[in-house]
């Protein structure tokens, strides 16, 4: 075990993987000679080399395609993206080849590629740069979609993701980038895809998070446990697939379920995670499933106003005291 | 023009079938379309033949090969079998894409055709990534693109030769310009009439030809192929040729006069390769028992993909993911 | 009142919406001279001239970025996108230029704008061509998406849409091109968005729905009707924004609710109104919410595995069944 | 160069005004920002000072203009008031975006300056729809937009080259080339130094100059500003520059040389400008009153910023549809 940030573990995973299979390589916007524009990927360039760590020009769609065609034929790319918000000029990309080859093809290809960068709010960076893309990514079979919230589910889960087989969209954050915690050493320690993490037990209440939030659900859930609640926090991790048996298992306990994430209200995993408890745990619940989520509009730049709109705590708890019937 | 490649009456023959097999085939996909047998989109590759085995028989077996929603020919050039494509276009699991795929998406990978896509412009990229893949492994494949010319306004057609000349990729871009954008002329989607004029400012080579023979087709991208395979150069191709039926069979093509399609009908490269054979070369008897093998062929794959089972709902989930399903 | 067909409603709204104001245009690929792909346009570049009836390349990010300027200096354009497929490389137009100009301007610009085309399945188009897109865009703040079942809706709607000073994305669909209606010869009348319709009136449960849907519960509530079930069909026409309170009132009367959709199901506008209804009439439930989806595959080409994949009847009964615990 | 401009000692020193006011103002901003005023992303334009002040100083009040997030410098010399400007840095409501853009996303309808964009290449179709709308009307309104080096590769600057040039469109597209795109040595970005070469493959006219003087800017622009008004015919202008600065305030400027920017900042036109108003025409008294008085407007604009109040929540709904809420 090695205490390490978020960062570190990310470049570890990759660093390792590189390390084991001549396949792998990292491509996107600065990741070489400026040392990656959140850092990220610092000294991979004299470590590997140009021919596998590369920087691109701005050609979101162009190296995304690039990407996907080096996969289809046997290399296993790792694309990063400045942030998520320029993926949406390689949108199309992503939902007509690299979720559709394998099945376009009749299975004769795949295409094992990862596609990572930090996620959702930043800090004042303005509506064009503030997405939570996984809203929009988790809706299309064939993609894979994941989103750490601890330095050691960054590491053990990209290195899962780097080995599948399929395209798996990795959400980092910036706000966890310098975040620490114990990480392992073990150049085999995969985190599994599709497995959810209690990180705080609770029998009163389920707060169902993912990334960043996972951090405010914890805050939140101190708070609530000082008015005598106690909140159990599931850090939900692999959000395409969706570990659906321990969301409702927790559901079946608690009996009352909050989610909290960052991005609009209006569908998105948020609404599919509300949409399978009703679903599946339909008896089991006292309380319809609230979310505490990003206010449905554009981020404004204002510090304020971002922060009002962006979910913290007091949205959480007022969710949750809701759900409890105490507001 | 360098280059002048061999041209033996038996090379002329086999390059005659090929033509004449992709007619055929197209023409019996028509009348199967007409009866209902083959569903959604078909778009034909009469008038254009010359150039994908023109292409297929200058390149290596394992250069390869990607093209739009306008694929049969260039699948039945690189030697997929009529069997596989007929099936396909009725939705067979005999198909080369299992049935899944359909007429604008046929894939080979055995004989390096790597598909046929449906997105104008989409796998421009994808096939700077198959180039940038040979690239990488130091192996000298070649990778080839097709696109009409429709496809040299959009976004991807940029950023994928942006980057192939920025990176040096072993890729030949061949623009089919067969002057129509489904309904619309050249004139009214480029301000610019030659297409390889965009090669200037990316720094590329290029080369342009209105085609007249197969074997023209073969000088021209024998050396474009020649560029790619040793200095690991690419260059834009265009060459201006034009499509006998409408754009897709839902299309009667009315945007052009009777006078113009007789007109260009006159110059059909393959009706020309055959007079030469017959009148010129006095081969008719070998012409006239190849045509009937082709019947045959034809036959046989129309045949076959009637007799061909259909393939079942196992398919589905397993050609969207390699492996679990993730959902 | 005259009969007319869902493709002639959305010609006549947008004929007498151009005589009426001058500053709408309408652009797109094939809109004029070819009459538009699917023949909505006919007629309309003889009528309103070429400065009006825009042929555009094949440029969806451009000529959508171009017609976002010219909307926000006051023009009012209709853009038409062969499918909504296409529109995926035109996506961050669409969410970062279209939905936030507005608020990125502090409210100094206001972008008139309607995107319309047909969505979802057509018949045997393959994956790339088979996208219900209103999952992706009823996402996101600062744009509003309608998709009327009927002629007259279609009509009223994009009346209003294109009267609207904000932009609305109106999804047509294919297969309803045909069908034929009562239509009002108002050149006033508008159909309000945010209304949805209760299209047969039942008290047993509620089928909601939108597009081609509406017309597949409507089948199913005639089969459920012969079962001595009375099934209340909804027809949501405008997904954002979502009438929430007819919905509600709806299942206040029914207590069980299917949501009956094209698109696939991880989240998206059916487990949002899932979301909504769970929160909103969460005492009212007896059952949980149900829907019939498009499974969560790419969409096969092959009629019979598509058939399968598409919802229909047959799903909408089998999940109403299940509300009602009669499976 | 056939024109040449009239050039007064009032004129010089008018434009000098300007270049100082944004140089002192750019400063002040950066003081600001280190002293945690303002937050997110700040790309200060110092260094590049001639071209928005010679590109607004031949432009008609009523020419529109679009540029990139590196806004404020063409903010100011549009006529936006330094007040406005610098409190939308320091996100309050006095703000030209009301506080909510921020520094990337300086609106001001009222002087034309129809915003800074946080999307590389995006704005470009943009622009192109301005100017298509100006043609529309029949009105002889000229677009300038304005973007670097590194967006000469993606997508959409192709798409708003192509269809400008199609349809002939009164614009004028920019290249500040200031040789580095973020970290990225232009070597790096293009296979082309002459960015100003891929106008031949659309037939547009094209200039290409290393900007010496703000009169030259004047110059060249009023040409191809000539030419989009009278003829209504765009131009590709390449103006080779530097920036002094980092990319934007994170960013420390590691990849190039000391010895290189000081070599740049030898060659600074704003200095040079302003010793050739005091050394060559003797107006010393002039320039420091002036400064002097930059230095009053920069201060005002500090102490406005600060005082001014915040936005309200009231504006996040407001701003984000044009009438009500659409939810
Ligand atoms: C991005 C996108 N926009 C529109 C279409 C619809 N479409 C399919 S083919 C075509 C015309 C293409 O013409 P061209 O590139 O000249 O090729 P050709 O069909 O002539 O071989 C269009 C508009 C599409 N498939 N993709
Ligand atoms: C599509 C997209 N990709 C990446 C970015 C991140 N980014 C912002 S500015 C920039 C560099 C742009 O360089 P250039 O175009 O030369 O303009 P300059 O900053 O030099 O003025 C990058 C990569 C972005 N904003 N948009
Ligand atoms: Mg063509
Ligand atoms: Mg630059």
């Amino acid at each position: 075990m090695t205490v390490m940030r978020y960062r570190e573990a990310i470049r570890a995973a990759m660093m390792e993987e590189m390390e084991r299979d001549s396949r792998v390589f990292l491509v996107g916007e600065e990741v070489g000679h400026y040392q990656g524009a959140y850092k990220v990927s610092e000294g991979m360039l004299e470590r590997f080399g140009e021919k596998r760590v590369l920087d691109a020009p701005i050609t979101e769609s162009g190296f995304t395609g690039i990407s996907i065609g080096a996969a289809m034929v046997g290399l296993r790319p790792i694309v990063e993206y400045m942030t998520w918000n320029f993926s949406a000029v390689a949108f199309d990309q992503i939902l007509n080849n690299a979720a559709k080859l394998r099945q376009m093809s009749g299975g004769q290809l795949t295409v094992p590629i990862v596609f990572r960068a930090p996620n959702a709010s930043a800090k004042q960076v303005g509506s064009q740069h503030s997405h939570a893309m996984e809203h929009f990514y988790a809706h299309i079979p064939g993609l894979k979609v994941l989103a750490p919230a601890t330095p050691a589910d960054a590491k053990g889960l990209l290195k899962t993701a780097i080995r599948d087989d399929n395209p798996v969209l990795f959400m980092e954050s910036e706000t966890l980038y310098n975040i620490k915690g114990e990480v392992s050493d073990d150049p085999d320690l995969l985190v599994p895809m599709g497995k959810a993490n209690i990180v705080r037990p609770g029998k009163d209440v389920s707060i169902i998070a993912w990334s960043r939030m996972v951090h405010v659900a914890l805050e939140a859930a101190t708070e609530l446990a000082k008015e005598g609640v106690e909140a159990e926090v599931i850090d939900v991790r692999s959000l395409r697939p969706l570990d659906e048996t321990t969301l409702v298992e927790s559901v079946t306990r608690t009996h009352r379920a909050v989610v909290a994430h960052e991005g609009w209200p209006y569908g998105g995993v948020g609404a599919e995670i509300a949409d399978r408890l009703q679903r599946l745990a339909f008896d089991e619940l006292d309380a319809p499933i609230l979310r505490a989520t990003t206010l449905d509009v554009p981020m404004p730049y204002n510090a304020k106003l971002e922060q009002h709109v962006i979910p913290g705590v007091a949205r959480v708890l007022e969710n949750v005291r809701a759900v409890l019937y105490r507001s | 023009m360098t280059t002048t490649l061999p041209k033996s009456d038996e090379l002329s023959l086999d390059l005659y079938r090929q033509m004449h097999t992709i007619r055929r085939f197209e023409e019996e996909a028509a009348r199967a379309y007409a009866q209902g047998k083959i569903g959604g989109f078909l778009h034909l590759y009469i008038g254009q033949e010359p150039i994908a085995v023109g292409a297929s028989s200058v390149m290596r077996p394992d250069d390869y090969l990607l093209t739009t929603y306008r694929d049969h020919g260039m699948a039945l050039a690189r030697g997929m079998s009529p069997r596989a494509a007929m099936a396909e276009l009725f939705g067979k699991v005999t198909g080369c894409s299992k049935g899944l795929g359909g007429s604008m998406h046929f894939f080979d990978v055995e004989h390096s055709m790597l598909g046929g896509y449906g997105i104008v412009g989409g796998h421009i990229p994808i096939a700077a990534g198959t180039a940038f893949a040979s690239k990488y492994r130091g192996e000298d494949r070649v990778t080839l693109v097709f696109f009409g010319e429709g496809a040299c306004s959009i976004g991807d057609f940029h950023e994928g030769l942006s980057l192939a000349a920025l990176w040096k990729l072993p890729i030949v871009f061949v623009c089919e310009n067969n002057e129509y954008s489904m309904g619309t002329p050249m004139s009214r989607t480029m301000s610019v009439e030659d297409v390889s004029m965009k090669a200037l400012g990316y720094g590329m080579a290029r080369d342009r030809f209105f085609v007249e023979s197969v074997d023209q087709v073969r000088e021209h991208l024998a050396e474009a192929i020649e560029r790619a395979r040793t200095l690991s150069e690419p260059t834009l191709v265009e060459i201006r040729t034009y499509r006998f039926r409408g754009h897709s069979m839902s299309d009667p093509g009315k945007y052009r006069t009777p006078d113009e399609l007789e007109d260009r009908k006159k110059k059909d490269a393959v009706l020309r390769a055959r007079a030469e054979l017959v009148d010129e070369k006095g081969l008719k008897e070998a012409v006239e028992k190849l045509e009937a093998e082709v019947e045959e062929v034809i036959a046989d794959a129309v045949r076959f993909a009637e007799e061909s089972p259909e393939p079942g709902i196992e398919l589905l989930e397993a050609t969207t993911y390699s492996g679990e399903f993730a959902r």
